[in-house]
């Protein structure tokens, strides 16, 4: 039980897919202008990244090693991602409207969200079993909506700043990116064992 | 590379039956946003946003092709309420200077035509024939047309003169 | 004509160079014990980075079309004061000018100024330097009190700031946090190690090494009882923090004394109560209702020591205050005070 | 101070505590101040609709008469204060910081002081509720602690709602102001006739007389006028700005909160001033309408600090050449107190039945001066009786964002100014809840008339539509007309034909 917990923890924190990894950096910069749109950007990347994980290590496990496909990793994986964020829009303009409108191109842009593919991957570099893979996504998922939410709240916060106009736009929000980054290298080392 | 064909066929076909089903589980009529668009506009077909009447401005909002901050009558409440609507961030900056006005008749000058009475969208205007006309401070919307019209010009728009009624703060210096 | 001036026509005679004022004077004791303790080679480090970090703010304000004058009201002295504290006493004038740098015009002028800096500038600038220059921002020395000849003179001193002399090998030492992740990294485990590096932490004199205003505890604590006496800081924050802190300390060091330190040591070794009393009470980067500051305080308290105990840094609570001055936003979001006359006790008994 | 008092403080977590300045005046009894010269009476002295002149220029007027009469249901009728000529009916600057003008009826007193016959009561607690809130209107009696929401539409409240409890407002927590204090002191009889008959007209059970306890001499007054009537309780309050407002003084007396946007009448309480309360007793008492009122003449500038009575409609400049003039230099002029009153754009503005105080303040007390950047103190969040962020709010408003200031509670916000007297960092900020509640109204108004011009667009497409009909109607008649009498036309020329055909067949057989 604290194995998962350590592992939740660490790929959430200390491997964070955002700021140590630097996957999954485009929609961390075009939907973190208003918390409410991060947060349900989390959580759609969240039911992607958990489902991706799942269906991606099911594919590999049961198709692609037995019959010595892969070079067909990539292809599949990106056809099961897509096929799941599609799902994600479906629901989300049955049960969300407001929430479709705000994340708008960047929902179906989940699709080419590197953090995706590439914890689908690096599970299959790490040969975790079902439930690890299961959890690396989780962890890295949350990981993902707890930065994006906490870019969201403080770029919402330099909406109401007088922010110099060489800084203002995109030049404040990399380095509000880079002092998150700062931060975080605080858990860098961090051994729970 | 027939095993991949298949596995590749099978796995977008079981991936299609899927999203199929869910197509139709959560299905949604889509939203009627002209007519919306359009009940939001003021409605009193002025032409002062360069379109047709409302109908061909709510049109254009619905597309995308004109900013929300078209309709001087409407004002920045409108634009912004058009704004959210839309999921767009409105650019009140343009906005801002608009100071509302209302058309006046100077009576002087004024022959008593009808014509401005005739062209006035929202009927502020009243007289008659040989008559001096006078305007309905609540009813004028600004657009000028009747000063457009008027063969003396004697209708000129002029800004709403200030009362305590509409007196209001100004924003404080900026700190 | 000028506007007309807006109700209330009077005011309670605070101001912001007051509040500041307040604070440097809580901070002058422990600085002043600092000096003490470090000798000169710290008064010009002091020195250098409070006067540079006010010439930042000059000219990031000159940048800035020279508008408002925040530099009289003491905030980027202030930011320069605290920074300092907190770097190693001998440092090189580089690593303070570096840091000053770092704290007023990218943690402080790139975000518009005062008052609008999601970060604390001081605690930007310390991890941004730690993270850039390891070396140099653990290179702690023993205390060499003035008056006692262990130190360099004035001149010695600053010729060593300036052309960073190497400290002798005799005066460095290391600081308690950083010993004991040192040696529990060789695999000695706390009970062997902590007899050895003396007992000088927990009595909060603070008679080791150290940042230049993290020794004095007692002092750190005197001038934090000053400023909640004065309105200046709330209690909240420090006392949440210290709980947050020592709390799992204490767990921690019950089950397993090998190897985790107890919450005294925790609490009187490194940075904790500095950080406490004058950093996380910056009213800038801080939540500002009251659940909002004790979930603030207790969380920085935690994180440090998460980090302090499990990552690789030994001193965690830099981080730990960015961390959480990143949350502050969604953190005020969710503890907003409840309104009169709203929610369920409007029209009822409240 | 007692263990309650000390529990009061503790338990209130917001408010402060402004430099009172109260001794200027509060031992200074309320004297009458002479007729001055002229008498400039705004048709709005009250909030609701102005009222509307039954005089005419030139027309000598009474004392007491009928000047103005209400319109509508929330109005307040102006009477003359003395007796007179009506110089001018038109536009005379106000007491408002925008300087501009508004409706007033100008009245020079010619020395006689003639009354009209008044209607006197000598047992007005023998009268209907209704009647009692009848003459209350016709008397003129507006909220006299600066609100001035006509008195008797808030006692016609306890129709719509049962209402258990009147609260009389002794709190008087401006600094500078004991025009209250003094009436409490002088005239506590009429005080506490007064909230009897507001309390028959409302219905209600209790009255509470809340005092602040910086108003020792007022407390024992006023309890000892109150001590024959068991209903009637007399309450200490802590000394602490704004106590005097209603929402914190029924949370406080009652530990009822007022919903937000209702009001307190719908917890069953109602609120009044206790100079009201003795103008009213005084109204029902004599049959003399409101036309004078006590001002509290104050601040530093001032020669000679007092309480007065004055007439209503005297410019402030006499007032304060009354007092002896100003001795320093007036920073500024304000009217009611510091910390809510409107600043004065000039003295030749009229005292109106709201003025409770007027203030000339040097620059040492009028506070302000340059804002400098917000440090996020929260010291505005501590001190705002509601509790809100304030400079959370003005920071949304200074980037353009009132909505985003609303959904945070902008409307709420009772404009006390506790948060900008507090600020260190000198932020006005009521001025920018003040500049954004404006805007925000003005959005307001723009929406209405767009609605309003919608249905009037509607209604001209309607009427030429009408028009073009009834046009295409006509149109349609005219040339069915044409066409039967062409029709007929033809028929009588086809008769014609058809009766010639056979001459000429004839002809032609």
């Amino acid at each position: 039980m604290s194995e998962f917990l350590v592992l939740l923890l660490t790929t959430a924190l200390v491997n964070n897919v955002v700021l140590v990894k630097f996957l999954g950096l485009c929609p961390f910069l075009g939907v973190s202008k208003k918390l409410d749109a991060a947060i349900g950007m989390g959580l759609a990347t969240t039911f992607v990244l958990t489902l991706a994980s799942a269906a991606s290590w099911m594919l590999e496990q049961w198709l692609l090693q037995p019959f010595g496909l892969g070079y067909l990793r990539i292809v599949s994986f990106i056809l099961v991602i897509a096929a799941a964020v599609q799902f994600v829009e479906l629901a989300m303009r049955k049960f969300s409207p407001e929430l479709h409108q705000v994340l708008g191109i960047y929902l179906p842009l989940i699709t080419t969200n590197c953090a995706v593919l590439g914890v689908a991957l690096l599970n299959v570099q790490e040969g975790s079993d079902f439930l690890h893979a299961l959890l690396y996504g989780v962890g890295s998922a949350a990981g993902f909506t707890l930065v994006m939410a906490m870019f969201a709240g403080v770029r919402e916060r330099l909406e109401l700043a007088t922010v110099p106009a060489s800084f203002a736009g995109a030049p404040i929000a990399l380095v509000t990116a880079g002092l998150l980054s700062l931060a975080f290298m605080g858990f860098s080392g961090l051994r729970l064992d | 590379m027939l095993i991949a064909v298949t596995s590749l066929t099978l796995i977008a076909g079981c991936l299609g039956l899927i999203l199929g089903f869910a197509a139709r589980r959560f299905h949604v009529e889509p939203p009627e946003t002209v007519s919306e668009i359009e009940a939001m506009l003021p409605g009193s077909q002025c032409g002062q946003c360069g379109f047709p009447g409302c109908g061909g401005a709510a049109a254009a909002l619905a597309e995308g092709s004109a900013p929300v901050t078209l309709c001087p009558p409407g004002g920045p409440a409108l634009a912004r309420a058009l704004a959210e609507k839309l999921g767009v961030a409105a650019d009140l900056g343009a906005m801002a200077e608009h100071e509302p006005t209302i058309a006046t008749v100077r009576e002087e000058i004024c022959i008593g035509c009808t014509k401005c009475f005739k062209e006035c969208p929202t009927d502020a205007i009243q007289g008659a024939m040989k008559q001096i006309h006078s305007v309905m401070k609540e009813a004028c919307t600004g657009c000028g047309k009747c000063a457009d019209i008027c063969p003396t010009e004697a209708v000129s728009l002029v800004p709403l003169p200030t009362t305590l009624g509409n007196w209001r703060w100004r924003a404080p210096a900026c700190a | 004509m000028t506007a007309p001036q807006h109700s209330p026509h009077a005011h309670d005679g605070g101001s912001v160079g007051r509040v500041m004022a307040q604070v440097m004077l809580a901070l002058t004791p422990v600085t002043l014990w600092g000096f003490y303790l470090f000798g000169w080679p710290a008064i010009w480090m002091w020195l250098i980075t409070v006067g540079s970090a006010m010439l930042f703010e000059l000219a990031c304000l000159r940048l800035g079309g020279g508008g408002r004058a925040t530099l009289g009201d003491g905030s980027a002295a202030l930011a320069g004061w605290l920074l300092a504290l907190t770097l190693p006493p001998w440092s090189p004038w580089w690593i303070a000018v570096i840091g000053s740098f770092v704290a007023i015009c990218i943690a402080k002028h790139a975000y518009g100024g005062l008052g609008q800096n999601p970060f604390n500038p001081a605690m930007v600038a310390r991890v941004a330097l730690l993270i850039s220059f390891p070396l140099e921002m653990t290179q702690w020395v023993a205390p060499a009190p003035m008056f006692s000849g262990l130190g360099p003179d004035p001149v010695a001193a600053l010729e060593r700031l300036l052309f960073s002399t190497p400290i002798p090998d005799a005066l460095t030492s290391a600081t308690l946090l950083g010993q004991v992740k040192a040696e529990a990294s060789r695999g000695v485990d706390l009970l062997a190690s902590l007899p050895a590096l003396g007992a000088g932490v927990s009595d909060g004199v603070g008679h080791h090494a150290g940042s230049l205003g993290e020794t004095g505890s007692w002092l750190i604590l005197g001038g934090g009882l000053f400023l909640v006496y004065r309105g200046v800081i709330g209690w909240l924050v420090p006392v949440a923090l210290v709980t947050g802190l020592a709390v799992p300390a204490a767990i921690a060091h019950a089950i397993d004394p090998a190897h985790h330190l107890s919450a005294l040591h925790q609490v009187f070794a490194g940075a904790a109560l500095l950080g406490a009393v004058f950093i996380a009470t910056d009213p800038v980067s801080s939540p500002a209702s009251a659940v909002g500051k004790l979930i603030y305080g207790l969380a920085i308290g935690f994180l440090t020591w998460v980090i302090r105990s499990f990552a690789g840094f030994p001193e965690g609570l830099a981080f730990a205050v960015l961390l959480m001055n990143a949350c502050v936003p969604i953190i005020d979001r969710f503890t907003r005070p409840r309104i009169y006359g709203h929610g369920a006790t409007a029209g009822r008994g409240a | 101070m007692g263990f309650r008092d000390l529990m009061d403080e503790v338990k209130l977590r917001w408010g402060v505590h402004p430099a009172g300045h109260k001794a200027l005046t509060s031992e200074c009894a309320i004297e009458c101040m002479p007729l001055p010269e002229r008498l400039t009476l705004p048709l709005a002295q009250h909030i609701g609709a102005p009222a509307r002149p039954v005089v005419t220029p030139g027309q000598r007027v009474l004392r007491g008469q009928l000047l103005a009469e209400a319109v509508g249901a929330v109005s307040s009728p102006v009477h003359a204060p003395s007796s007179g000529r009506i110089v001018d009916i038109g536009d005379y600057p106000v007491a408002h910081p925008s300087g501009l003008t508004a409706a007033a009826i100008v009245l020079k007193p010619d020395g006689l002081d003639e009354a009209v016959d008044f209607a006197d009561c000598d047992d007005p607690h023998g009268l209907e509720p209704a009647e009692i809130a009848r003459r209350v209107a016709a008397g003129g009696v507006v909220g006299l602690g600066g609100a001035t929401f006509p008195a008797a539409v808030k006692l016609g409240l306890g129709r719509r709602n049962p209402v258990q409890t009147l609260l009389l407002n002794g709190g008087e927590c401006e600094p500078y102001l004991t025009c209250d204090d003094r009436t409490m002191r002088e005239r506590p009889e009429a005080v506490i006739d007064g909230a009897r008959l507001m309390a028959r007209a409302l219905g209600a059970e209790a009255i509470v007389i809340g005092i602040e306890r910086n108003k020792p001499a007022a407390m024992v007054a006023m309890q000892s006028a109150a001590a024959a009537h068991p209903e009637i309780s007399v309450r200490g309050l802590p000394a602490r700005y704004p106590m005097g407002s209603e929402k914190q003084l029924v949370h406080f007396l009652t530990a009822v909160e007022v919903p937000a946007g209702g009001l307190s009448a719908e917890v069953g309480v109602v609120v009044h001033n206790v100079g009201t309360a003795a103008e009213i007793s005084r109204v029902l008492r004599t049959g003399e309408p409101l036309t004078h009122r006590a001002v509290t003449v104050s601040g530093a500038a001032i020669a000679r600090p007092t309480n007065l009575r004055v007439a209503i409609g005297t410019a402030v400049s006499a007032v304060i050449a009354h007092c002896g003039g100003v001795r320093r230099d007036v920073a500024r002029y304000v009217m009611g107190g510091p910390m809510m009153g409107m600043l004065l754009p000039g003295t030749e503005v009229p005292v109106v039945k709201g003025s409770s105080g007027v203030l000339a303040l040097v620059a040492d007390e009028a506070g302000g001066g340059e804002a400098s950047p917000c440090i996020r103190c929260t010291r505005c969040a501590g001190v705002c009786p509601i509790g809100l962020l304030p400079f959370e709010m003005a920071a949304r408003i200074r980037a353009g964002k009132s909505e985003a200031a609303v959904d945070i509670g902008l409307k709420d916000c009772i404009g006390c100014g506790s948060c900008a007297y507090t600020c260190p960092a000198k932020i006005p900020l009521s001025h920018y809840f003040s500049f954004a509640k404006g805007s925000l109204a003005a959005a307001e108004r723009a929406r209405l008339k767009n609605e309003s011009i919608g249905k009037l667009t509607a209604a001209r497409s309607a009427r030429l539509e009408r028009e073009a009909q009834e046009k295409a109607e006509a149109a349609a008649r005219r040339k069915a007309e044409r066409e039967a009498a062409k029709r007929d036309a033809a028929r009588a020329v086809a008769a014609e034909a058809a009766a010639g055909r056979p001459q000429d067949s004839q002809v032609s057989a």
